[in-house]
C-alpha cells in the first residue's frame, strides 16, 4: 500500500482492467502519446499500443457513438472527455442512442465516460461543469462520482464491468490535491452504495464529489463546538442509494443536502424529495440546501470563491439547523 | 474560386453506353462528374427545383429536362443470373409487405404513422444483398426491404408498427427501430438523424480490434446528412479507414423541403473528396447499380481500405409519412420517376433477358402475396404487451446477457512489458 | 372571442407577433412551404415571405446557432424544433453558447426555442419526450410550458418579447383537444408567474402543461367525495414562482407534485425543496410524486398508459394523502 | 472510386513564379490542387507527420522534404503600400503583447493558462485587417492579433487572463472568451470548438433581414473543424448564401495530435467542394496572402454571394498553452517553420522593398513595446472583482438593453394582406 493520488488511483484502476480484460480499450482525444490533458492516461499507449489507446478527431459525437458501436460488438471502451464539459457535444449521442439502447432493443452498452469534472481550479465557465444532473434524469445510464483515491479505484473498475453505461465524474480539483492509502492490487466499490464518511449523531451531510472534503472540514470545526455531523458520500449519483438516505436521515433527524452543481434541478432537489417520501416523520426540521449559485461557473478567483460552497457555510446551516 | 471541370467520359472500360433497349452491356462507360468523381448512371437528370413566391401562395416548381427516355439498366458485373431473381424477390416482397401495412393502417391496425420506401426498394435491397454474411447493417426508416433480405420477417416489421408484443421491442419502440446483435446483426437506428455514422464506424473498429475487418452498411438520407454527427461519423471512419459503406439517398426530398434548399452541392458524392474517401454516383433506381456499387464497398471495408460513400440517386415516391399527401412536391417529378419505378424496371429486365418468364413472375408475385397474407395474420392476432413491462429493462442486470467479443478475444493486447509509472506531468488546469 | 385550440393559439400569438415587430422571424424545418410539423406555422409563409419564414437544412445546432446570431444584430428569432426530442442534438450551442452568453459577456439572446413536447399520443421514445429538466437546471434559459389555450396565446407573446432565450415547450397532446374562449386581440400572459387553475383548501395539486388536464379531472371526481383540490399551474418552470408554491401550501397543507416528465431528476424534486425550505412547518403530510416511470417513453399504447401519471393515480395519492 | 487529377498551374494571370528574392511580383501564377482548388502559396512543402511504434515509446516522426528554401512574399494585390506597414505593426503588437503576457505568468499574475498564436500572428492579423468597417468577427484562442486590429486594446486581453474586475467581462470568463454587440461587432467564442460557425452565419442572416450584407469572419483550427456543428454552420452558410467568411488554420496539430489523425485529406479546403462554396488555400505566414484572400471573401460576402473558406497552411510554433512543452512535436518541424517565421519574412519584405528603415522599424517596435508595457501597467494595477457580483447577470432584466435592429427595421415584413386562418391540414401525431 502507498499514499496514492486520486488521480493516480483512477490510472491504476484503469490500467489494471487493461491489463487483465483485453476487451477493454481507451479512446478520446489527446489520450495517446500526450497521456491526455491530466495525464489519466499517460505511458498507456507505450503499454498497451495505439490500438488499443485510440486518439480520435475533435468530435465527442463521434467518441460516443464508436464507443457504443465497439460495445455491440462485446468490446467495453472506456470514452474520455478531455473535460466534461464537452459532454454537450455528444448529449444526444448518449442520451437518445447509449442510454435508451437495452430498454429499446435489448442490447446493452457495456462502456465508461469518464473525464474531469468540477470547479474550484479557476476553469472558467468551459471547464469546471458538474454535468450530472442531466445524466440522473436519463433513465438507462448509471452516474459514479467518487470523493476518494480508494472509491475512485475501485469504482472505475465496477464502471468497467458493468454490463450499462456509466458516467464516471473525476472530480479535477481532487485529481493530485487528495491523496490516502489505496491497495494496489484488484478490488472494486460497487455501484450503487453510498459510504458513511464520518459518524455523527446530530445532523447529517449529504453530499459527493469535492464536497465529501469541504463537509469534513466543516465537521472537524463543527466537532470542537459539540456538534457531531455524519457525512454520507454517495459515491454513486445514479441509482441512488436510498436505503443509506434514509438511514442517516432517521438516525440524526436533521439534514443539510451540499452539492457544488448550481442550485435549481440539482440533485439536492431530488433527495429532498426522497426524503420527504421515505422518512418525513423523522424530519425534526426543513431540509438544508448548500449548493453552487444558478450561474454559469464564473473565472475570477473571487466570483468562483463566491459562487462556490463553503466551509462557513455549512458551519452557518449547521449551525441554524442544529438550534431549530 | 475553385475552377471546375467540365464532367468526362472515362474510356477505361472501353464500350460505349447503349440508349435502347433495357440493359447497358456490361462495362458500359462510366462517366465521371466535375470533380472526378465516377457517375454510374445511365442518364444524368438534368432539373432543379425552385421556390416561386409570385402568386397567392409560395411554392415550389421544376424547370429541366422532364421527358428524357427512360434509361437502360447497367449489367451487373457480380450478380449471378439466379442472385438477379432473388433480389428480384426482395423487392418485390418490399414493396408488397409496405403495401400490406398501408392496408393495416387503413383499417386502424397501426399506431402512429406507417413509412414507406416507395421507389426506393432497389437502393434498399440490393445493397444489403450485397454485404456477407458477418457484416452489419443498421437501417433507416425507408430501408425496410433491407430488414427482409437480412433475414427478418414481414411478421416483425408489421409488429413493429402494431405496437405487438410480439414485435423485436416488445412494443418499446416502433417503425424500423428495432436490432439484433446476436445473429443477423442489425444496429437499431434511432429518430435522430446520423447518430448511426459513428455508431456503424466504431462496430467496425470492435471487430477489427478482435482481428475481424467487417462492412458496416448504413444508409442516411439527402436532409438527414446535414447533422453535424454524419460528419463526425464519416471523418472518424475515413481517418481510422474503418469499414463503413455508407449509401447517401438522394431523393431529392427530405419531408417537405428540396434537397435545393438543404446543400449547395448537386452531387453528394464530393463530400467524399473533403473527407478523403472514395466517392461514387449511382442510379438507386437500378438494382444492378446498387448492388455493384456496394459490392465493391464491401469488399474495400473486408480488405480493411476503409469507407466508401455511395450517392444514390433516386425519388421519394410518396409523403415522408403517410399523413403527409406531399402536395409540395411538383406534379411532373413524380412522373418523372414513376416511369423509373426500380422494380417495373428490373422485372422488365430480367424478363427482357428471358431470366424470368411472365408466368414465373405471375407466380412468384403470387407466393410474395401469400407469405405476406401469412406474416399479416400472424402479426395481426398476436397480442399486445401488458402495461407493467413498461417498467422493465431500462438497465442489462448482472445476468441479462453474456457480453463477450463476438470475433474472438483481441490477440495484441498489449505491446510492452512494464508497470504503471506515477505521472508527475504539467496539466491543464491545477 | 372565437373557441381557440391549444394549436390556434400559439399560432395567433405568433402572427400578431410577426406582423407587429419586423424583427420577430421564424426558423427551422419545414416550417415554410410545408407549415410546420404540426402546422403552427401554416399560411406564414404566404404571408410573411420565406425570409421570414426560414426552411434550414436538418441541423438543429446550425439552427439555434444561427438564431442566436441573428439575434445578435437585434432580431427577434423563434426557432422550432420539429419535435422538441431533437432539441439534444443542439443541446451544446443552446447551453453553453445561448444561455451562457449575457452573464459572460454581456450579449442579450432575445430569441425563443419551441416545438412539440410531451406523450400520450403514442409517438414512442424519440417523439415524446419531455426536455424541461435540461433547462430549468441551465441557468440563463427561461422555460415556459402552459396548459391552456390562453396561456399558450399570452405567453408566446411574452417569450418573443423576452430578452432572454426563452424555452417554450407546446404540449402536443394539448394541440387540438384543447380548447377554449381566447380574446383574439393583443395581450400577454407574465413569464413567472403561475396560475391557480381550480381553488381548494383540501390539499393542493402543483402541476403544468397537459397533467394540468389529468390534475382537473382527478379533482372533478374527488370533489364528489368532498375533497376539494386546489390545483396550482405553473405555467413557467424556469423561473420558477416560489411564492405562488409557498402560498398554496400554506393554504392546504398538504400537497401533490404531478408531472409526465420522467421521476428522479423531475422538476418535483426541486419544488419538493422549495417547499421544504419554504414551508417546512406548514406540511402536515408528506410531500407526494405522481410522476411517470423512470424509463424512456414506450411505444405501445398499453406500456405508454402504464407509463404516464393518470387520473385514478391522483385520485388514490390524493385519498392517502388527505387520509394522513 | 474516385479519380485524382494532377497539381497544375493555371496560367491565367501569366507571369512566373519568381524563386530567389523576397516579394514574388503581383500575379503570380497560381497553382490548383488535384481538385481544382486554387493553392496561392509559392512552396507547397511535402511532408508527413506519422506515428512510431517501434522501440519503448509510441512517439512521431516527420518525413519528407525539411529543407526547401523560404518562398518569396506574394505580392499583394490590395493592400496600398501604407497599410502594409499598419498591418506590420499590428503583427509586431500582436507578438509582443503575448510575450507580455508570457511574462505575466511567470509572475503568476495570470489565472490560468496563457494561449499563444505564435507563428500565426499574420493569420490573425491581416485577415482582420481585410474586413470592413461594419464586419462581423469572432476569434479563436489564438487569435489574439485580431482583437488588436479591431479596436480593443492590449489591456483587455491582458485583464480577461489576470480575471481583473476591468477585463470585458468583468472577471466572468477569460482568454478571448469575451465580445462586443454594440461598438466592435466581436462575438465571444466559447470553449467548445466550431459552434460558432453557424452563429457567424446567423450574424449574417440576421443583417440581410435588415438589408445589409455583412462578412462575418471567423477561424478554426484544424482539430476543431472535425466538429460536426462547424459543418452544419458551413452548409447553412451555403444553403443561404450567407457572408460567413472561414479560415481554417491547418497549423498542423490540434492540442497534442497531428492533422494526419484528425484527417484523411491533405487538403482542408477541399471540403469547400462538397458544400458548394468556394475554396482556396494559401500560405498563413504569408501575411499578404492572407490578405488578399480574406479581402476578395469579404467582397464576395458583401455582394451577398455567400461564404468563402480559405485554408491557412502554418504552423503553432507553442504548445497548446503554456504548460505544453509540445515534446511530442518532431523537432525538425519546429525548425522548418521558424524559419518562415511570418513577422520576419514580412519585416525583411518591407525592409527589402524600402517601405521601411531599419531605425524606422526599431522605433517601431519600441513603440509598441511601451504601449504594451502601459498597458500591462493598468492592467496589472486595476483590481479584483468583487465577490458578490458573481450572482448578477444571468439574465437581461427589462431595461439592461435596449434591443433594436442594428441596420434598421425589416422592410419588406410581408409579401400579401390576408388574416391567419384556422388549419385543419393532416399532422404527424393526433
Ligand atoms: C436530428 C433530426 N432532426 C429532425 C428530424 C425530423 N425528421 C425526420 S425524417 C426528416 C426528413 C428526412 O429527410 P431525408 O434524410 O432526406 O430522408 P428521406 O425521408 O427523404 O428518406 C426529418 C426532418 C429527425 N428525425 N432528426
Ligand atoms: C468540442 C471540443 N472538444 C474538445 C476541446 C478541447 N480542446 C481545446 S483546443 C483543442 C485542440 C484544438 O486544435 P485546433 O482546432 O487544431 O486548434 P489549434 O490549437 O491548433 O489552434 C482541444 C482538443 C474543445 N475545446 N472543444
Ligand atoms: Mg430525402
Ligand atoms: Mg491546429
Amino acid at each position: 500500500m502507498a499514499q496514492t493520488t486520486y488521480l493516480e488511483a483512477i490510472r491504476q484502476g484503469l490500467w489494471e482492467e487493461m491489463e487483465s480484460d483485453p476487451t477493454v480499450f481507451c479512446i478520446g482525444e489527446d489520450i495517446g502519446v500526450y497521456g491526455g490533458a491530466f495525464k489519466v492516461t499517460d505511458g498507456f499507449v507505450h503499454h498497451f499500443g495505439s490500438e488499443r489507446v485510440i486518439d480520435t478527431p475533435i468530435a465527442e459525437s463521434a467518441i460516443v457513438g464508436a464507443a457504443f458501436g465497439a460495445s455491440l460488438t462485446g468490446m467495453r471502451p472506456v470514452a474520455e472527455f478531455q473535460f466534461m464539459d464537452f459532454i454537450g457535444c455528444a448529449f444526444n449521442q448518449i442520451v437518445n442512442m447509449v442510454a435508451k439502447s437495452h430498454y429499446r432493443w435489448g442490447a446493452p452498452a457495456p462502456l465508461v465516460l469518464r473525464g474531469p469534472a468540477g470547479g474550484g481550479v479557476h476553469g472558467g465557465p468551459f471547464h469546471s461543469q458538474n454535468p450530472e444532473m442531466h445524466f440522473v434524469h436519463t433513465p438507462g445510464i448509471k452516474v459514479v462520482a467518487p470523493a476518494t483515491p480508494t472509491d475512485a479505484k475501485g469504482l472505475i473498475k465496477s464502471a468497467i464491468r458493468d454490463n450499462n453505461p456509466v458516467l464516471f465524474l473525476e472530480h479535477k480539483f481532487l485529481y493530485r490535491r487528495i491523496k490516502e492509502e489505496v491497495v494496489d492490487q484488484d478490488y472494486t466499490v460497487p455501484i450503487g452504495k453510498a459510504r458513511i464518511h464520518r459518524e455523527g449523531r446530530d445532523l447529517s451531510i449529504i453530499t459527493y464529489a469535492a464536497m465529501v472534503h469541504t463537509a469534513q472540514q466543516a465537521a472537524e470545526l463543527l466537532a470542537k463546538e459539540g456538534i457531531e455531523v455524519e457525512i454520507l458520500d454517495l459515491r454513486t449519483l445514479s441509482p441512488l442509494d436510498r436505503g443509506a438516505i434514509t438511514a442517516t436521515v432517521k438516525k440524526t433527524n436533521k439534514v443539510i443536502l451540499l452539492h457544488e452543481d448550481t442550485r435549481t434541478g440539482g440533485l439536492a432537489g431530488e433527495i429532498a424529495a426522497v426524503i420527504n417520501e421515505e422518512a418525513f416523520d423523522d424530519l425534526d426540521g426543513p431540509i438544508v440546501r448548500i449548493t453552487s449559485l444558478d450561474t454559469p461557473v464564473p473565472f475570477s478567483p473571487p466570483l468562483e470563491h463566491f459562487f462556490l460552497p463553503k466551509v462557513e457555510d455549512v458551519v452557518r446551516e449547521a449551525r441554524r439547523l442544529r438550534a431549530y | 474560386m475553385a475552377t471546375k471541370r467540365k464532367a468526362s467520359k472515362v474510356s477505361g472500360n472501353g464500350s460505349k453506353r447503349s440508349t435502347n433497349g433495357a440493359a447497358a452491356p456490361r462495362g458500359s462507360a462510366i462517366r465521371v462528374n466535375e470533380y472526378g468523381i465516377p457517375d454510374w448512371r445511365l442518364e444524368h437528370p438534368e432539373f432543379e427545383v425552385f421556390e416561386v413566391s409570385s402568386g397567392p401562395e409560395v411554392h415550389y416548381e421544376i424547370k429541366g429536362k422532364l421527358n428524357t427516355p427512360v434509361p437502360p439498366i447497367r449489367e451487373s458485373k457480380y450478380l449471378r443470373r439466379e442472385q438477379h431473381l432473388e433480389l428480384y424477390r426482395w423487392m418485390v416482397m418490399n414493396r408488397r409487405m409496405e403495401q400490406a401495412l398501408e392496408n393495416l393502417y387503413k383499417q386502424s391496425k397501426v399506431v402512429g404513422g406507417v413509412y414507406f420506401g416507395l421507389g426506393q426498394e432497389a437502393c434498399s435491397c440490393a445493397s444489403a444483398f450485397a454485404l456477407g454474411p458477418d457484416d452489419w447493417f443498421a437501417p433507416m426508416i425507408r430501408n425496410q426491404g433491407a430488414q427482409l433480405v437480412r433475414g427478418f420477417h414481414a411478421r416483425d416489421i408489421m409488429m413493429q408498427y402494431m405496437a405487438k408484443s410480439g414485435s423485436p421491442t416488445r412494443g418499446k419502440d416502433g417503425t424500423s427501430h428495432y436490432g439484433d446483435i446476436e445473429k443477423r446483426h442489425m444496429v437499431s437506428p434511432i429518430s435522430m438523424l446520423g447518430d448511426l455514422l459513428p455508431v456503424m464506424a466504431g462496430v467496425s473498429l470492435g471487430a477489427r480490434l478482435q482481428g475481424k475487418e467487417l462492412a458496416c452498411l448504413t444508409w442516411i438520407g439527402d436532409g438527414g446528412q446535414s447533422t453535424g454527427v454524419s460528419y463526425e461519423g464519416i471523418n472518424f471512419a475515413a481517418v481510422r479507414k474503418l469499414g463503413l459503406v455508407l449509401i447517401v439517398e438522394s431523393n431529392l426530398w427530405a419531408y417537405s423541403t428540396p434537397t435545393e434548399y438543404q446543400v449547395a452541392v448537386k452531387d453528394l458524392a464530393n463530400r467524399a473528396i473533403g473527407y478523403g474517401m472514395p466517392g461514387v454516383i449511382i442510379d438507386g433506381t437500378d438494382a444492378c447499380q446498387v448492388y455493384d456499387a456496394t459490392y465493391e464497398a464491401v469488399q474495400r471495408a473486408h480488405r480493411g481500405e476503409g469507407p466508401t460513400l455511395i450517392e444514390a440517386k433516386l425519388m421519394r415516391m410518396k409523403g415522408h409519412a403517410i399523413h403527409d399527401a406531399a402536395s409540395y412536391v411538383p406534379k411532373e417529378m413524380h412522373e418523372f420517376w414513376r416511369k423509373r419505378d426500380c422494380i417495373d424496371r428490373f422485372q422488365k429486365y430480367l424478363l427482357d433477358k428471358k431470366w424470368l418468364t411472365p408466368a414465373q413472375d405471375e407466380k412468384l408475385i403470387a407466393k410474395v402475396d401469400q407469405e405476406i397474407e401469412a406474416e399479416r395474420e400472424f402479426a395481426d392476432s398476436s397480442p399486445m404487451p401488458e402495461g407493467p413491462t413498461a417498467a422493465e429493462g431500462v438497465y442489462c442486470d448482472a445476468n441479462c446477457h453474456r457480453i463477450k467479443p463476438k470475433y474472438g478475444l483481441p490477440k495484441k493486447a498489449q505491446r510492452s512489458e512494464g508497470k504503471l509509472r506515477q505521472t508527475e506531468a504539467a496539466i491543464h488546469f491545477k
